[in-house]
């Protein structure tokens, strides 16, 4: 076989891919499709950017009152991102009528679900890292307790993205689901958002650890209940 | 036969290196920029700030020129829209480049004036978020370049963001005056045409405004000999 | 035996598409799959697929079923190569895709935005040769296909019988003529 | 000829139609298709209120702040909801490849872009207005003066939404818009939002008209310069 | 003459797909074009309809062009009656919607999600004739019809071409042979 060009990934062609693998390989996909389009991390970088900036005009330049709204900003920024990327993984699929194929494929059909979450949180990850770091910058955010507020950022995002990828998967065979997504979505998502904020804000106006934790309880429940009936419900929803 | 006409054509409108013009621009600004700062370091310190105030003498040509350079970017971009000729959409390109540098030297000395004078490096005053703004406005025209691989709907699409883009320019020179507030009013009021200034700091401000101006003709002219080249690599 | 439709229906909405329908697919046959305008062909093919489901009815599939749209779907960024390395991937399949593009006569590092619908149509079928399904569901493979396309299709199919059972649904009769072991003929709308 | 059944317009079929009526029948069209996709008004609606209602929340209980923080976020909302709406306006044309059955249409292309614009228009005012609500509910914000509030959002609307149409057109044939879209559209519309933000605060805080209106002029001068850019521009960047 | 191609050449990155052709079309005529896939007749016919702008050379429209492309693009949440009455109503023309569904053998009342690619290829011809253009610029118009929408697609063109020109993009020998005046022969890829 020729040498692959252009980092070829050594994996495909290789006999048979195991389903990890084969998640891998969709989520590296998508996100070569996504850099491809030019359009990646940097732009929805700049959308979160652009969000950050315009309500930290709108909410004056006094710092209190920007410190205390930083959580609740940076959280919505992070929902919104997060929805626009979870029906953009689907439409991705949508827009050229590739789902069908990718429904084909042998085996169960959870590994799709796993593929096109691990692609999120590979772009929101990153994303939600330098976010903080812009909230830092707008919103007098302190980042001196990075390490537990990356953590709070983690758990959010994962409950997050979890339902947010199951929705954008079933309503990826309707139209209008851009903002069909969000009205679903919110009503699941509100005790995760509502649970990060707080436990953000705890950590933000400085009290010990102890006092976040049952937040990062709550947060841990809600991804895991979130994850796993998501895992089980998508192969139900995507057939037939 | 008429492609080999064309060709020739293009060549002799496209020289492959800058002209005497450029190097004129470019060698006697790059010359003269010394004598400037020189001009700069020799007028005599600000009544209440003393010699803090000869950063002024970059702050303030930076952001002219910044200005200009924008305004070029959406005559050219006008001109380009009309003749459809892809000369001017160069020349738009070249300007814009320039004036991000330029507009990057006004906020970067704005920044250093302002962390003595008002104890931090930035606040959200309305000069300074215009000026962020109007930053961002050409740095989204060049991602929006990157991101268009048909040239001519590149080239189109540029001009649009280079025309709509420039309203912020007049939002920005009138931010002091819609919202008072920490940045200084204009000295020299080109709405007005009233100065308010110093003779001896009026004329070592004009002369580097004059050395600027230099450079950045030099710098336009080469930078859209450089796009010229570019193009015809891309369709070779 | 592959494939077998025990007695099934479909509906949209209040109008029925297929009914009552029972069939039977055996590996090395190729079934024609014909009928006017609307008469539920490509409904029939979907539902062997198992894309759609049978309002009523059981389909039972004993092998691998790929679908063959009409035009064939593709991610646009990608190109020949990638695509078909993913595929091979997402099926965890080993094939020789190099000589798969040189035989349909496709570029390797075009994206397949720039593809023409007579190329799309040929990596579709480049594309189905090397993932070897045992239930080949094509719905009018022919369009879109030049001359040379045309040579290609037949010999694909030709080919692929040997291990599998292919349906085919079409309007060009010349197609069945050439290929068909038999016709499920489906009625007006 | 038959007489129409389910409420269809006695405009079309009557001879030549003017480009006003053209402009009218998109408009009422793409209403139409939003609505069949029952997902319009209701859904963006959803994510008005969960964005209020989080931002609500996270802001803290005092009035005070509350009350100081509502204009941003209600524009920070409003600047969203038109972002989606106008990538939908072009989205329906794109995602069925009739964007050139359109551009085809005999005459020239500016109806186009009035359509898609009023289609945003008529969406939009009533959700300002319902979000007006919400807001004065969730933030004490006083509706005393609703007849100035509306002006001030119809004014920020317009010029919101008229570089929103020609940015979503224009890159409409992109893929990538939902993210490029917001960058190249913030860093014009800042300008907009920010003096409707100051509009609507001068109003809350109950400033007298005349220290409201020059920002009205303000906006005045923004939509007439966006607009009449934006039309003019739309069939040169639309051609070939 | 309606349709003037002087010397018209496009380029899509570095590839030149047409190079240095001319072309007229008059009234009354009916040409074909043909070529292997890939040879630019896709291209070709969108740049006749001035959807895409040639990289040399110039094209001339004397009158309405429209283009049907393969498969017909409408919007899936209208019927067909509204698509029609819309497109009508964009093009500032009035015209008998109703007797064209009925001569397409066309529902009215169904949402265009629910047509067959059939059926849709039916209503785009159903489209043309109501909005009769002047320059019919057809991509493969003979796929995806049955034998009896093949039989109005010809009358459909033998009655267009008395007032309009009519370029068509076909694999299909018999459909050149019973229609087209002349044939313009792209070359391959
Ligand atoms: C990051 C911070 C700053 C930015 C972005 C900025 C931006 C600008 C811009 C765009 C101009 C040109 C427009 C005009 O001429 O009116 C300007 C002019 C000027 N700036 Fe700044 N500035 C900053 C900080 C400062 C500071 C701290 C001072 C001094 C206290 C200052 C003093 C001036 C003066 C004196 C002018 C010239 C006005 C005139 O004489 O017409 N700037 N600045
Ligand atoms: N957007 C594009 N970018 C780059 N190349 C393109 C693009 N569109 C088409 N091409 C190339 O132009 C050539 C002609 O394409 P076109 O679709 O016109 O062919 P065609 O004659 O219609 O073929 P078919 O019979 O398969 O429909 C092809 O080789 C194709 O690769
Ligand atoms: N989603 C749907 N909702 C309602 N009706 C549908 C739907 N999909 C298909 N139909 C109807 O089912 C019938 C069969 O459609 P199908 O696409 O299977 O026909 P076909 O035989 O493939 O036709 P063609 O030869 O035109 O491709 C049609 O009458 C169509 O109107
Ligand atoms: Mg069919
Ligand atoms: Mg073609």
């Amino acid at each position: 076989m020729r040498v692959p060009a252009k980092g070829w990934p050594q994996v495909a062609g290789g006999g048979r891919v195991g389903g990890v693998k084969r998640v891998f390989l969709l989520a590296l996909r998508d996100l070569r499709l996504e850099v491809r389009d030019r359009s990646g991390l940097l732009s929805v970088l700049a959308f979160f950017a652009v969000m950050l900036f315009i309500m930290a005009l709108a909410l004056g330049p006094e710092e209190g009152p920007l410190r205390r709204a930083a959580p609740g900003v940076l959280w919505v920024a992070l929902a919104f991102g997060s929805t626009l990327l979870s029906t953009r993984a689907f439409a991705l699929e949508v827009e050229e009528n590739t789902l069908d194929d990718l429904l084909l494929a042998p085996g169960g059909k959870e590994w799709i679900y796993f593929g096109k979450l691990l692609f999120q949180m590979l772009l929101l990850l990153p994303l939600a890292l330098l976010s903080l770091f812009m909230a830092a910058g707008l919103f007098y955010l302190p980042l001196e307790r990075l390490l537990s507020l990356f953590l709070t950022l983690a758990l959010g995002v994962l409950g997050y993205a979890s339902v947010a990828t199951f929705y954008a998967g079933l309503l990826s065979r309707l139209r209008g689901r851009e903002v069909l997504l969000p009205l679903l979505l919110f009503s699941l998502v509100v005790p995760v958002v509502l649970a990060s904020v707080r436990a953000t804000l705890g950590l933000v106006e400085g009290l010990p650890l102890g006092e976040v934790a049952p937040w990062w309880q709550l947060l841990l429940v809600f991804d895991v209940v979130y994850l796993t009936a998501s895992a089980l419900l998508f192969p139900l929803v995507m057939e037939g | 036969m008429l492609g080999a006409v064309e060709v020739k054509m293009l060549k002799a409108a496209q020289p492959d290196r800058p002209d005497a013009l450029t190097w004129v621009f470019l060698g006697l600004g790059l010359l003269l920029l010394p004598v400037g700062l020189y001009l700069a370091l020799a007028a005599p310190p600000d009544v209440n700030q003393g010699y803090l105030a000869r950063i002024m003498y970059l702050h303030v040509p930076g952001a002219w020129l910044g200005y200009l350079a924008f305004f070029v970017t959406f005559l050219y971009s006008l001109l380009y829209l009309f003749r459809q000729d892809p000369r001017y959409d160069r020349v738009a390109l070249a300007s814009a480049e320039i004036g991000l540098v330029f507009m990057g030297l006004a906020l970067v000395t704005g920044m250093l004036w302002a962390r003595p004078t008002w104890g931090v490096y930035w606040t959200w005053e309305p000069r300074l978020t215009t000026t962020a703004i109007l930053f961002a406005v050409y740095v989204g025209y060049f991602l929006l370049r990157g991101a268009i691989e048909d040239p001519e709907l590149r080239r189109k699409a540029a001009a649009a963001v280079g025309i709509l883009g420039f309203i912020n320019v007049p939002i920005s020179y009138l931010s002091v005056k819609w919202w008072r507030s920490l940045h200084q009013t204009q000295s020299i009021d080109l709405t007005t045409g009233k100065i308010h200034m110093d003779p001896a700091m009026l004329q070592a401000l004009l002369f580097n405004l004059f050395v600027f101006t230099l450079l950045y003709l030099g710098f336009v002219r080469f930078r859209s000999l450089l796009a010229a080249i570019e193009d015809r690599q891309e369709e070779a | 035996m592959l494939l077998r439709l025990q007695a099934i229906s479909k509906r949209f909405g209040r109008d029925w598409v297929v009914r009552d329908l029972s069939f039977t697919l055996q590996r090395g046959e190729v079934v024609a799959l014909l009928g006017p305008n609307g008469s539920g062909k490509t409904t029939l093919l979907r539902l062997m697929a198992g894309l759609l489901k049978p309002t009523r009815g059981k389909v039972e599939r004993l092998g691998q079923a790929l679908f063959l749209a009409n035009p064939p779907a593709f991610h646009r960024r990608l190109t020949a190569r990638e695509h078909l390395l993913y595929d091979l991937a997402f099926h965890g399949k080993r094939g020789d895709w190099e000589g798969a593009l040189v035989r349909f006569g496709l570029p390797e590092d075009l994206p397949l935005l720039a593809f023409s619908s007579g190329m799309r149509k040929r990596l579709a079928l480049a594309r189905l040769t090397l993932l070897q399904p045992d239930i080949w569901l094509l719905d009018e493979p022919e369009t879109a296909l030049d001359r040379e396309g045309r040579g290609l299709l037949l010999a694909t199919l030709a080919e692929a019988r040997k291990g599998a059972g292919i349906v085919l649904a079409t309007h060009d009769r010349h197609l069945v003529e050439e290929v068909a072991d038999r016709a499920l003929e489906l009625g007006a709308a």
